[in-house]
């Protein structure tokens, strides 16, 4: 994103630039599917019109709700880990923004370009489960326990078929590099047929479904809700958190959908690339943001979709499906993948 | 279950809905949620309770007798009624002058009250009357005792009765104004 | 204020005694099976029958009728027959606070209902016969001194929470019940709320508000009617 | 229609399963430290307080016991220093959601002693009322069902048209949640001008969702992984408990009050319609007798409404109701089950003992035996699909 400019900054101005870009990157798209998603198309899903009140066509809800959140108590339960209770939704976040850290937005616009990005990113991803590990166990309640314990157990089960579904994208891009998987697709051609490029979702069908069923469950959104399930613990890990940890707990869920979705583009639908435009041309480096923000929102939509429509599987039922079904799935289409890449 | 899964189906329906409430006229036309969607945003607009909606109780203060029957029927105790006698002038000219029922005070604790109806049911006189009115919160519950002459207020939000549907026999009544 | 007009005339010539012989079948198989146990019995035509048995024959009079095909159970309860010492703690005809009525002492007989009954608690309790759709009340007394009664869970399992309702409403033992701890009250609650001589305190601490009348004008009686 | 019921070999395989599992499940072969976890009175599932105390052994039930009377307000109690006509306003609030149907058995068995009948008008109104709170009560449970299993949209459908439900239910009683509409020998107001015809449009509504809510819920797979075979109450069990209504139609026992024992004062017999069983008695099977049951009564609702007799809606009684000494029991199939009244009268202006039959007690009082080897999401579909309201349950 630096290089756009093409002026020299001293390395301080860059950091800060970095830093500012990472909140806007994590932050501006949680918002946007937050108020958009869960605000307003929930309450039409449900024949109503949701916040109303704050701006117009309550657009300004969310601030409303962060403006509220920072004046409410900050309450520690009597018997909590202290440190270790204040200290679990940072941690959580902290997932969220090492994420973002290797998503390219344009052929130039990136925080860092890890050769191994990929890996870096299901491999950060994984260290939310610490956080919500530490916030179940450290508020001293049988519910943040339980929601702890069954939050982890998912999370690790999905991790696997979420990294044996990016194993396929791997293989055909022949990188793990982010930026380079997002030329892969831009220049490759499906089976000879080449000008739309290759998203790979068209060849990886089965993995993107996959993946996205996998980030579903390591978002704990509905129907893997299990560790949340208001239902039954109330909040789960989140129960006895109040105010502005509360709200980071709240950014963290709704900002790695926004994260995991722009890994799910860049991965699937051919990131910060258009089909039919030169991948080269530095228009991406303004246009990309925007049209992986397009993608996102998609990707989400069908995440929030399924969030309306569905009741939540029971903890055994989806470790069930983790292991029985999916990551059996994810194998047969690695298998299948690697044999079409020595054929073709 | 059929061909389609259910799980599809359920996209189907969630889908559907929104689609109807974000497109209330057809989907070419343009989008008008506030159309399409069953609530309305109360303070801005509101809602018309049916006429015979229990609401809030009027009083006709003028039909009053201080006759108490209200208020001994009431099970939860929530009417408090005074009064006392006084001379008025007669009927007739040269009559004798008439005893009559003052009412002094006339309360009803709402914070009592089960809104069941009673009162207004054995009124003999056509003094008590339900109001579709809602708007009478308060935030102290000691100010929900409301005194004769507040609920004297509501009594011109008192609708007329409706007429009965067909078969019915009994009278529609009239409320007096 | 006497408004007792438009008394309604039933007609209560044409009730004849009626017969119902499936109730009386029923009545007779649960003698035979019962024997001594039941003291009394009660049937009203094609509407329903009580039978008042002892208290010993209670478990087993559940027994039988379970066997008879009675596997539905209903509810379980009791009731204080003593007439309650407070009045009815609101009347519209008199004024007891004002007016306190003047024989005291007159000692009010304890009436007991269907079937009858011998002592102040009675239990009762409701089974139902869903294939035939039949349904027997049983009453049992319990004597005053000993206000105990051999629990039902053996033949009803659902009698459990009826009877620990029972229990901590009446004060009455359930012999053999796991768990008769208070279902509704709290622990340390004091008395038995559904005893006639437990006083309902939000009709006491504060007067009825039907008690004033109209004051009438100074210097006169209150013969005085309104127009 | 679409719904069918599944093979019966499949269900009594399934029952077996979760019959040795739940067995196997509290004789563990590895004994750790249980835990106790108390779900309510406050919890976000509980629909009012009811509070469960659960010993858990990782997240399986090893024995759980309901806790009640946060609610208790005493109706039985205070129904002896209440006149006949001030119960019918106390016992409104037992089953909050379907009110009318409160006061419907109350009245009958007050009639009953009376002898008094009401003319055929206000029996065909009082049924018509009966069966629509039945549909708003039954319309709102499958809705919960929705946010017990973790979908959060089928309680706003639900909520939505059971309002067109509870509009009716206003425009002629008043009263959206406490009609105090039925009184002894009729009842309080004839129909406003033009609700037969809006009712039906209601009707029309409430069939559409159950259409809606099948798709969405019953249809969907993981709601009928999450309710089949879990929860099965046998009939013998249930029937011992003296569960009912739907919790023991749905267990396959064929009984219905408003068939089987009609009390006079309701016009049943007049209409065609049918009790719905499932032979499971999971809580799959509770919940789609349900919906089969909202759509019955919208059915019952539509054809009572074009049988309605002119004439008076109100007997002739004595202006100060005064029952005659004796005992009677009335018991109506109520939303929740069936609900009676015992009511004993001497002679007085009130009632000298009123025994309240609720359904819920009853119904709730099963799951100490029902949650034994459950895990804890099943304890919240197990209660879900019970069904209970917690005024029921403490009166």
């Amino acid at each position: 994103m630096i290089s756009i400019l093409s002026v020299e900054i001293p390395y301080w101005g860059q950091t800060t630039f970095r830093v500012l870009g990472g909140l806007a990157a994590v932050l501006l798209p949680a918002g946007a599917l937050v108020y958009i998603y869960l605000f307003k198309l929930m309450s039409f899903v449900q024949s109503r019109l949701g916040p109303m009140e704050a701006g117009p066509a309550g657009s300004l809800q969310l601030l409303a709700e962060v403006g509220k959140a920072f004046q409410k108590e900050d309450i520690f339960p009597r018997k909590a880990d202290k440190l270790v209770f204040a200290a679990a939704p940072f941690v959580v976040l902290m997932s969220t923004f090492l994420l973002i850290l290797v998503v390219p937005f344009g052929p130039d616009a990136w925080f860092v370009n890890l050769d191994t990005g990929i890996f870096f990113a299901l491999a950060v991803s994984s260290v939310s489960v610490i956080g919500i590990l530490m916030a179940g166990w450290a508020s001293a309640s049988k519910y943040s326990l339980l929601g702890g314990l069954r939050a982890a157990g998912q999370l690790i089960a999905y991790e696997l078929p979420l990294v044996l579904a990016v194993m396929g994208v791997v293989i055909q891009a022949g990188t793990l590099n982010m930026q380079e998987i997002v030329y892969a697709q831009a220049e490759g051609e499906i089976f000879g047929i080449s000008g739309i490029g290759n998203p790979f979702i068209i060849t990886q069908f089965i993995g993107f479904a996959i993946f996205l069923i996998a980030m579903q469950a390591e978002l704990t959104q509905p129907p893997f809700d299990m560790p949340v399930a208001e239902s039954e613990l109330v909040s789960g890990y989140m129960t006895e958190y109040s105010g502005i940890r509360f709200l980071l707990f709240f950014i963290g869920e709704f900002a790695t959908a926004g994260v995991f979705s722009m890994i799910a583009s860049v991965l699937f639908l051919g990131g910060w690339w258009v089909p039919g435009l030169d991948p080269d041309s530095n228009l991406f480096n303004i246009l990309g943001p925007a049209v992986l923000f397009g993608k996102v929102m998609l990707v989400t939509f069908l995440i929030f979709w399924f969030r309306f429509t569905y009741p939540r599987f029971r903890e055994d039922q989806l470790q069930k499906l983790a292991w029985k079904v999916l990551i059996p799935l994810s194998l047969v289409n690695i298998v299948a993948t690697g044999i079409l890449k020595v054929v073709f | 279950m059929g061909l389609v899964p259910g799980m599809i189906k359920g996209l189907g329906v969630t889908a559907k809905s929104a689609i109807e409430t974000i497109f209330p006229d057809g989907p070419l036309k343009p989008p008008s949620p506030s159309k399409g969607a069953v609530t309305i945003q109360y303070p801005h607009e509101k809602e018309a309770p049916a006429p015979r909606a229990r609401g809030v109780i009027a009083l006709q203060e003028d039909n009053c007798t201080a006759c108490m029957l209200c208020a001994r029927e009431c099970p939860d105790w929530c009417i408090y009624i005074e009064g006392h006698k006084e001379k008025a002038p007669p009927r007739r000219a040269g009559g004798k002058p008439r005893q009559k029922n003052k009412l002094d005070r006339f309360d009803i604790d709402f914070a009592l009250c089960m809104y069941c109806g009673i009162c207004v049911e054995v009124c003999p006189f056509d003094a008590l009357f339900w109001s579709p009115e809602y708007e009478f919160s308060e935030p102290r519950i000691a100010d929900l005792l409301h005194d004769k002459s507040r609920l004297a207020e509501w009594m011109e939000t008192v609708p007329d009765f409706e007429s009965y549907e067909s078969g019915s026999e009994a009278k529609v009544r009239k409320v007096p104004r | 204020m006497s408004d007792e007009t438009a008394v309604d005339t039933v007609d209560e010539a044409d009730v004849v005694a009626e017969t119902d012989e499936v109730r009386e079948a029923t009545l007779a198989s649960l003698t035979d099976e019962v024997g001594d146990g039941i003291v009394e019995s009660h049937i009203r035509p094609n509407d329903d029958i009580w039978v008042r048995v002892s208290r010993d024959a209670w478990v087993d009079t559940g027994m039988a009728l379970k066997s008879m095909g009675f596997g539905y159970f209903s509810f379980l309860s009791a009731i204080d027959w003593m007439p309650s010492p407070f009045g009815r703690d609101m009347d519209s005809q008199v004024d007891l606070t004002l007016n306190p009525p003047e024989d005291e002492d007159d000692d009010v007989v304890m009436e007991t209902g269907v079937a009858g009954g011998d002592t102040r608690f009675q239990v009762f309790a409701r089974v139902n016969d869903i294939v035939n759709n039949r349904a027997i009340t049983l009453k049992a007394d319990l004597p005053d001194d000993d206000l105990s009664i051999a629990t039902w869970i053996p033949v009803y399992s659902g009698a459990n929470w009826h009877e620990r309702e029972a229990a901590e409403m009446f004060g009455i033992d359930f012999v053999g019940h796991p768990n008769l701890r208070n279902l509704y009250l709290p622990g340390a609650f004091e008395g038995n709320p559904m005893r006639k001589d437990f006083a309902l305190l939000s009709r006491r601490i504060k007067p009825w508000p039907g008690i004033v009348d109209v004051e009438p004008m100074p210097g006169e009686d209150e013969e005085g009617e309104d127009a | 229609m679409t719904t069918q019921i599944p093979d019966l070999s499949e269900q009594e395989q399934l029952r077996y399963i979760s019959q040795q599992a739940a067995d196997a499940r509290v004789n563990v072969e590895i004994e750790t430290e249980g835990m106790t976890l108390n779900l309510g009175p406050q919890h976000p599932a509980t629909h009012g307080t009811l509070r469960i105390i659960a010993k858990l052994d990782g997240e399986q039930v090893v024995a759980a016991e309901p806790v009640m009377g946060y609610m208790h307000r005493g109706y039985e109690k205070l129904a002896e220093v209440r006149t006949y006509p001030q119960v019918t306003t106390l016992v409104n609030r037992i089953d909050w959601v379907g009110s009318f149907a409160n006061e419907t058995p109350f009245i009958l068995a007050a009639e009953k002693l009376m002898e008094v009948e009401a003319p055929p008008r206000a029996q065909y109104i009082r049924t018509i009322l009966h069966e629509m709170s039945r549909i708003a009560n039954v319309i709102l449970g499958i809705g919960d069902m929705g946010v017990q299993v973790g979908a959060v949209t089928p309680i706003f459908f639900a909520f939505r048209d059971r309002e067109y439900v509870l509009n009716q239910i206003e425009a002629v009683t008043g009263g959206r949640f406490h009609p105090n509409f039925d009184r002894i020998g009729g009842l309080k107001d004839d129909l406003p001008a033009g609700w037969i015809q809006n009712t039906k449009n209601a009707m029309e509504k409430v069939r559409d969702f159950c259409d809606q809510i099948e798709e969405l819920m019953y249809g969907n797979e993981i709601f009928q992984a999450r309710t089949r075979g879990i929860g099965i109450i046998p009939k013998d069990v249930g029937l011992a408990y003296g569960l009912s209504g739907v919790n023991i139609r749905g267990s396959g026992v064929d009984w219905d009050v408003r068939r089987d024992n009609m009390s006079p004062g309701l016009v049943y017999d007049q209409v065609d319609w049918k009790v719905w069983t499932h032979p499971d008695g999971d809580s799959y099977s509770r919940m789609w007798v349900r919906l089969q049951e909202v759509r019955e009564g919208t059915k019952i609702v539509d054809q009572l409404l074009d049988q309605i007799p002119s004439g008076p809606i109100m007997a002739k009684v004595p202006r100060i109701i005064k029952v005659p000494a004796g005992e009677a029991y009335v018991e109506t199939e109520n939303p929740l089950g069936v609900m009676g009244y015992y009511v004993v009268s001497k002679g007085d202006l009130n009632p000298y003992r009123v025994k309240i039959r609720s359904a819920s007690f009853n119904n709730v009082s099963i799951t100490p035996w029902l949650l034994k080897g459950v895990y804890v999401p099943d304890i919240i579909t197990i209660l879900g699909s019970l069904y209970f309201i917690l005024g029921d349950i403490d009166r």
